[in-house]
């Protein structure tokens, strides 16, 4: 890599309560203008490294015992949250976190914080969300909490368009969308970072729509990455396939969750 | 017994001015608990802190009564930020029924200190109001209820359209809903806490001051806040105008009550309003509900 | 790790102390209760009391709001109920002591479960409030109900008798309340070994998501309703044979407001911080006393300060426990144990 | 209060004690709250085993006394003067160094009907055991003096706001208002909004709202305000009141009514247990209150103007003090008044 | 098994609002006893708000039948007693108690000890906790694989050990329709079938018949026996689940292109229009 990457973040470690360690020497660099996928097993601290890096950890009893994040080449442990955000580093939380008690249009609204400092006006951003996301223009005087899963998401995206960031922390946008409205927001997704040069970091459960906008990825287990490459070379490796892609079937092809065994066969990287 | 219409307009006049104080000490409270999400149980002994600070200073300072009145909400809004910064700070993310016990420990320290420092003796403060009677046609009003409706009036005016029309309306909610998604929204949440305890204080105080002129000071003078915590929950705890409705409300019925009841009925008008409300109107008046959904 | 230790059964595995070891340091305690009055003179019986009365109220109210998450600021005026009814009862019909504790325990249970009515709709803050209600509105009957409770004179309560015995030292009563104090610690902690305690907890936690489970919510939150003030009924109507005398202000919302703190400092839903908060509570006043009299002989005035300083000090612990140590006395207490579990191997 | 007993107990130990033994004095403040209170009686009777006692409050005095009467030990007094204490045979170890509350009104409504036969009187008072205490019998005494109870008004405790009330009072055009159960709170704006009405009323209040720092704390609004003491003020020079003087010459500053009210009580209750001893009878209970009741036209050494008795747990004596606002001082308004058991 | 023929669950004409947004409109469906049944539709669709009304969370217009009675009049508490457990979209634990107490909890309806047996522990509900117990422990904590876990509290589980503990307490309730919204919804591939075969299980060896919420495609095609596709509040397919993946309206509304290639190509020709 050329460019000096947007997003740096070397041996990093966590501890939650001063006693339950979570990420482990966990290091992984995002190219400017790239998206980058980090895929991982439930708990084994994606969403960790994300709040770490955009320093919420504190807010949940964590904090970074090692190591080093640095964001646009300064140390992200120097700033404040909403400083780092007002540099441009946005992070779309797990599980949507949209203010629920209010409106579609007031959560626009407080997302425009994150622009101070920017020049532009937010009103031809807000258009631009109703442009994506039609939906949230016929709903937005409704209290957002009475949206529905897949709204809520869309509304989760659309304050990370408001804000208009360098880089933006994708903790699991798929989770919970239809099949359709997974490949919309991905296209979307897709759309922000080749329009708006946006880089992002994106955790994501379904692996297949990660590597179809990514360009590298990271897999973590227990704290640490264990495996990572450029997408193409990601999607040939036996055990991503498997694990990941559900295609280890007979003849490499899909296999049926009918056909699944009561036994399994361990991962080579846990071993 | 034939209607005493005067008299009947007079009282109504003289509850809805006290309803102008708890308005505004209500206000207070509805700041602090929409940025914090905390119910301040501290609210009433915040205003008599407000109360003797202005004291302090005019009576034992001897500073004329504005400089005592300005130090007085300086120093109210210094105790908000110190202990915004110190205790309510480190208590984010804690169960609201421990939150609101920490307001209520601190209304305790907070009474003990001005017993310690200022006796459990009341006091008078420095009289500094006109005090030509008011005339509203033939009906008398108390001319300290007359100005202190005003100055309440004007405050909560100002502070409806704060919230109408500053962006500042939508932070201060926004972090009180979710503070980690506020924060990620880049508005500074530390900064929202503060400046909402502060401002809340300085409210407080001045209404403290306003009592405090009307009724004396005293270290029991904080069940004003009583009173007040029925006013914002018949208003509904996060709204600026269920603040005002539900201040102009509950004067009333204690003054109707107070003169067509007794005196000892009082509380138990406002009670029995206050549950007859919440059995109607769960949230109060104008108070959001609470989203539930499975 | 206790998941590791293999248990013979199923019973043991749920019983309410369920090793050896803690059955054998709770028959240490009852016996230490037991000795207790002989070796200490009356004010130390006196003091005892009162803690326990305060137990059983506090551990009421950790049922209400440290369980089942419905914060109540009516604890006292539920006393109070327990009181009344006692006192009329004892002063009146002269019905035998133990049945006017239980039906002071039940009169304040039912009305405990009226007032609990509206916690079907009204929820979290606005309920606390809305009991504070209760505690004004409870108040307002105790003064001017004057055919039954004599207004704001109060009662004058015969001292209760058991066995020909007048119990009317601290002394004698201690072999009442204290005994009771037990029962009654023993029966919660047995309620949340079965389907009624879980229910309170599921209606803490989630409340709607319970009821789509099988939890009727009306009638769970009643029931804990009527247990707490159970609870405060008979611990009012221990107060009342206590002090003898029954007044309106005997129970005013700072009572409510004590019984709130002392589970918060003790540690909310747990038994054991119903325990620790009530006697810590407690004590905490005459500890003070203490410390003025050490410091009188330096600064005479330090008694007439007692008063405000024991306000300050009061609100202090609250705070100061709720920003430090938010579980209370309970998690100090068991990181004490954890300690010597581990000594000397670890600190 | 506690400082007046340990003033007067002072002089007393260093006048050589009561029949050579010293009298000692254990304090400890309770904050008014019957539990604190229980707790402290019974803390000091463990470890002190006095045979005189000073407790607190109304509620105290009511929940110790079976206690009192069980232990027999010792005789009581009290800070308040409630009307219910005032009974020998429900309270036989008790007494208060003043009348009760309702003698208290009984001496401002005597002193009302001299003044003007037939007035129209108001009572003000708060929604408190105190505060009603004396107001339901002192209704029945008015009219018997012939007077015309127009207004009774009560006010939560703690209210701030009163111009309901004063509206209320307003319309009965009362010549006399009392106030009771209160320290000052609501009283100056009671007075402040009457006044601005142009009401004509007279204002007058009973014994802890009548301590001379509290009044003048009032300023212009005290003028007038006049009411009931059973003590001469600290500064009081007419007279012969040797005790006075000796207060004054201890304690250079002003000192509260309550401080006249605790140096009065230890005064009694010196004066119950050397007429015990001189009798050569043992200190219990029975024999102190015997010995307290048998005070017959003592000299206070001028705390109270008049020599006094204690046929019954009080001692009905008063006068009307009225306040002077020039001098910053509480003026004798009327002669001392005695009531007839 | 009773009743052979007639549905175990029969969902008919409901109909639920919102102030102007139509949740439900006559959505009618059956649910065969023994099957596998899927419901599949875009966000906002209504599926939750469903499963809502047939838990007695939400009232709407129409009528709910259980085993041919109908319910829609009883309270939440009451159906769940019938035999109609759930698990939530978003996890319900409660978060204050073990694993093993949530699952306990479960049985609540099914109990009958009350206050005085519970403050004396004797007797009635000595004896019903030890069953529940040895039952919970031997059949549902054995069968779930998590007996590692259950004394442990469940703030701390990860994600999918969590959704694994809602449907043990799912299956306490002694279920004979077990309603499961989004079961594998933010699950990686491999957690999703173990979820999967859970099911799988649940439906063999206990015969319960199992409601289901789920957008993973790819589980809901394998597993399902039948497929309702919910479109703004109405049914606008139902059948086997071939049959509704081949249906163009579905695949219009919902599905998408299904296939990643087809995605990334679509990608790419976006990111090229750009450029
Ligand atoms: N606030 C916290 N306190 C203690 N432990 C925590 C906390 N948050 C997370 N953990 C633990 O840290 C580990 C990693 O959590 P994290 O949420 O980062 O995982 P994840 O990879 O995002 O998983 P998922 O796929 O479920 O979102 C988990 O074992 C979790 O239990
Ligand atoms: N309590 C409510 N108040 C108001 N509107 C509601 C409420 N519950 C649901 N809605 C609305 O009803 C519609 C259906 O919501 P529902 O949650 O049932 O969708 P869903 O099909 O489960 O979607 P998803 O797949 O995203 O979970 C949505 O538009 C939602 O905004
Ligand atoms: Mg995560
Ligand atoms: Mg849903």
């Amino acid at each position: 890599m050329a460019a000096e990457p947007i997003l740096e973040v070397n041996n990093v470690e966590v501890i939650y309560k001063k006693t339950i360690q979570v990420l482990r020497g966990l290091s992984l660099a995002v190219p400017r203008g790239e998206i980058v996928a980090l895929l991982g097993s439930n708990g084994a601290g994606k969403s960790t490294t994300l709040k770490a890096i955009s320093n919420l950890l504190a807010l949940e009893n964590g904090a970074v015992s090692a190591g080093h994040i640095r964001f646009a080449g300064t140390e992200t442990a120097a700033k404040r949250p909403h400083e780092l955000v007002r540099a441009g580093l946005f992070h779309v939380m797990e599980g949507r976190r949209i203010f629920d008690e209010l409106t579609v249009e007031e959560n626009l609204t407080a997302a425009t914080y994150a622009r101070d400092g920017k020049s532009g006006s937010a009103a031809a951003r807000f258009e631009l969300v109703y442009e994506y996301f039609p939906n949230l223009h016929t709903r937005r005087g409704v209290r957002a909490g009475y949206l529905s899963g897949g709204e809520q998401q869309m509304l989760a995206i659309g304050r990370a368009l408001v804000a208009e960031p360098q880089l933006i922390l994708l903790d699991e946008p798929s989770l919970g969308l239809s099949p359709k409205l997974v490949e919309e927001i991905f296209a979307i997704i897709a759309r922000i970072n080749a329009e708006q040069r946006v880089s992002m970091l994106l955790v994501e459960q379904n692996a297949a729509v990660a590597f179809a906008v990514a360009s590298y990825g990271y897999i973590m287990e227990t704290g640490r990455i264990v495996i990572d490459g450029p997408v193409e070379r990601l999607t040939r490796d036996q055990d991503v396939r498997e694990f990941y892609l559900g295609l280890g079937g007979h003849e490499g092809g899909a296999k049926s969750y009918r056909d699944i065994k009561h036994y399994k066969r361990r991962k080579r990287w846990l071993s | 017994m034939e209607t005493d219409w005067l008299l009947l307009f007079e009282v109504s006049l003289a509850g809805l001015g006290t309803g102008g104080l708890y308005a505004l000490t209500a206000l207070a409270f509805v700041v602090i608990y929409k940025a914090t999400r905390v119910v301040n149980l501290a609210i009433g002994e915040i205003l008599m802190l407000g109360a003797y600070a202005f004291f302090g200073l005019a009576a034992g300072w001897a500073l004329p009564w504005w400089a005592a009145a300005l130090g007085a909400l300086a120093v109210a809004g210094l105790f908000g930020a110190v202990v915004e910064r110190t205790v309510i700070r480190p208590m984010l993310g804690e169960s609201p029924i421990s939150v609101f016990m920490v307001t209520v420990g601190l209304g305790s320290v907070l009474i003990g200190i001005v017993e310690i420092v200022w006796t459990a003796d009341p006091h008078r403060l420095p009289e500094f109001m006109p005090n030509a009677p008011v005339f509203i046609g033939e009906a008398f009003l108390a001319p300290k209820i007359a100005y202190s409706f005003l100055v309440a009036a004007v405050v909560i005016a100002v502070f409806v359209l704060l919230f109408r029309f500053w962006r500042g309306g939508v932070a201060l909610r926004a972090t009180a809903n979710d503070q980690a998604a506020a924060y990620s929204m880049g508005i500074n949440v530390p900064g929202v806490f503060s400046l909402a305890w502060v401002v809340a204080c300085m409210v407080a105080a001045g209404a403290g001051i306003l009592v405090g002129a009307i009724g004396g000071i005293s270290s029991t003078m904080g069940v004003f806040g009583l009173s007040v915590l029925v006013v914002v929950i018949v208003g509904g705890l996060d709204s600026v105008p269920g603040a005002l409705v539900g201040g102009l409300l509950i004067g009333l019925v204690e003054a109707l009550a107070g003169i067509y009841l007794g005196g000892e009925y009082k509380l138990l008008a406002t009670f029995t309003l206050l549950i007859a409300v919440l059995m109607v109107r769960p949230y109060g008046l104008f108070g959001t509900h609470e989203i539930e959904r499975l | 790790m206790r998941i590791a230790s293999a248990k013979e059964s199923y019973a043991t595995d749920e019983a309410l102390f369920d090793s050896a070891v803690q059955r054998a340091w709770f028959a240490v305690l009852l016996l230490a209760l037991a000795l207790f009055p002989f070796t200490v003179n009356q004010y130390w019986a006196y003091l005892a009391c009162l803690a326990a009365i305060n137990v059983i109220s506090a551990t009421g109210l950790n049922i209400l709001t440290g369980y089942t998450g419905l914060v109540s600021l009516g604890q006292a005026a539920f006393m109070g109920v327990g009181a009344y009814t006692v006192a009329v009862l004892e002063a009146r019909l002269g019905t035998p002591f133990l049945l006017n504790l239980l039906l002071g325990g039940c009169m304040a249970a039912a009305v405990g479960m009226v007032f609990g009515i509206p916690s079907l709709r009204v929820k979290g803050l606005y309920l606390a409030i809305s009991t504070i209600a209760a505690s004004f509105i409870l108040h307002f009957v105790f003064a001017n109900w004057t055919s039954v409770t004599k207004g704001v004179s109060g009662i004058n309560v015969p001292p209760a008798r058991l066995f020909g015995i007048d119990l009317d030292t601290p002394f004698k009563l201690y072999w009442v309340i204290v005994p009771l104090a037990v029962l009654m610690l023993l029966g919660a902690a047995n309620l949340f070994r079965t389907r009624v305690g879980r229910a309170f907890i599921a209606v803490r936690d989630r409340d709607i998501s319970a009821e789509v489970l099988g939890i009727p919510l009306l009638r769970t939150k009643l029931t804990s309703f009527a247990l707490s003030s159970f609870y405060a009924g008979v611990a009012g109507g221990l107060w009342a044979y206590f002090f003898r005398v029954v007044t309106p202000e005997s129970f005013p919302l700072l009572m409510s407001i004590f019984f709130l703190a002392a589970i918060i400092v003790g540690g909310m839903g747990t038994i054991l911080g119903g325990i620790l908060g009530a006697v810590f509570m407690t004590l905490v006043p005459e500890l003070l006393k203490l410390g003025v009299g050490v410091v009188s002989p330096f600064w005479p005035e330090a008694a007439v300060v007692l008063s405000p300083v024991r306000t300050v000090v009061f609100g202090a612990l609250i705070v100061g426990f709720l920003v430090f140590e938010p579980q209370g006395l309970t998690e100090m207490w068991r990181r004490t144990r954890r300690f010597f579990h581990l000594w000397p191997f670890k600190t | 209060i506690q400082a007046g007993i340990s003033d007067y107990l002072k002089i007393v130990n260093d006048a050589g004690g009561v029949k050579g033994r010293k009298v000692r004095f254990a304090f400890e403040d309770t904050a008014y709250k019957v539990d604190a209170s229980v707790a402290v009686f019974n803390k000091i009777v463990a470890q002190d085993k006095p045979n005189l006692y000073y407790g607190d409050s109304t509620a105290f005095s009511k929940t110790i006394n079976p206690e009192l009467e069980r232990s027999g030990q010792m005789i009581m007094a009290g800070a308040s003067f409630a009307t219910e204490l005032n009974d020998p045979k429900k309270y036989p170890l008790q007494f208060m160094a003043g009348p009760d509350y309702t003698e208290m009104f009984g001496i401002l409504l005597r002193y009302i009907a001299k003044e003007k036969p037939g007035a129209k009187v108001a009572f003000v008072n708060s929604d408190t055991e105190f505060g009603r205490d004396p107001i339901a019998t002192s209704e029945k005494k008015a009219v018997e003096l012939g007077l015309k109870v127009v207004e009774k008004i009560v006010t939560p405790p703690g209210s701030v706001d009163v111009s309901t009330e004063v509206l209320k009072l307003r319309r009965s055009a009362p010549d006399y208002t009392i106030f009771h159960g209160y320290v000052m709170a609501p009283i100056p704006e009671f007075i402040a909004q009457a006044k601005q009405m142009g009401m004509t009323s007279k204002f007058m209040g009973t014994f802890w709202s009548m301590d001379n720092s509290m009044v003048q704390k009032m300023g212009e609004l005290a003028d007038g305000f006049m009411g009931v003491m059973p003590y001469r003020y600290y500064y009081d020079e007419d007279g012969n009141a040797p005790m006075l003087a000796k207060i004054r010459q201890m304690r250079p500053e002003y000192q509260s009514t309550p401080y006249m009210q605790g140096f009065l009580t230890a005064m009694l209750m010196v004066e119950a247990a050397k007429r015990t001893l001189d009798k050569g009878e043992p200190l219990t209970g029975k024999t102190l209150k015997a010995a307290l009741n048998s005070i017959k036209d003592f000299d206070t050494g001028g705390i109270i103007g008049v020599p006094i008795s204690v046929p019954g747990n009080s001692i009905p004596v008063g006068r009307i003090y009225k306040a002077d606002v020039q001098k910053k001082l509480m003026v004798p308004a009327s002669d001392w008044i005695k009531l007839e058991q | 098994m009773a009743g052979d023929g007639t549905p175990i669950l029969e969902v008919d004409a409901l109909t639920l609002a919102f102030g102007g947004v139509r949740a439900l409109s006559g959505v009618t469906f059956p649910v065969a006893r023994g099957s596998i049944t899927s419901v599949i539709g875009p966000n906002g669709a209504g599926k939750t708000s469903l499963f809502n009304s047939i838990s007695g969370f939400y009232r709407p217009q129409g009528s709910v039948r259980f085993e041919g009675q109908s319910i829609e009049r009883l309270a939440p508490p009451k159906r769940a007693k019938l035999g109609l457990a759930r698990t939530f979209q978003n996890i319900a634990l409660f978060r204050g108690m073990t694993v093993l107490d949530n699952i306990k909890l479960g049985r609540h309806a099914h109990m009958r000890t009350g206050v005085l047996d519970a403050l004396f522990y004797l007797g009635r509900a000595r004896r019903e906790e030890m069953e529940l117990r040895r039952d919970v422990e031997e059949r549902i904590i054995d069968f779930l694989e998590i007996d590692h876990i259950r004394k442990a509290p469940v703030g701390s589980l990860p994600y999918g050990l969590q959704k694994r503990v809602e449907l043990a307490r799912a299956l306490a309730m002694r279920p004979k329709v077990l309603m499961l919204d989004e079961p594998v919804a933010g699950m990686n591939r491999e957690e999703t079938e173990d979820m999967a075969r859970f099911i799988l299980d649940v439906r063999e060896e206990w015969g319960v018949t199992v409601l289901m919420v789920e957008h993973d495609m790819g589980m809901v095609m394998d597993i399902s026996d039948h497929v309702v596709v919910l479109n703004f509040g109405q049914v606008i397919a139902q059948g086997l689940p071939r049959d509704v993946q081949a249906d163009p309206q579905v695949a219009a509304a919902y599905l998408g292109s299904g296939n990643v290639d087809d995605l990334r190509a679509k990608l790419g020709a976006d990111a090229r229009k750009v450029a």
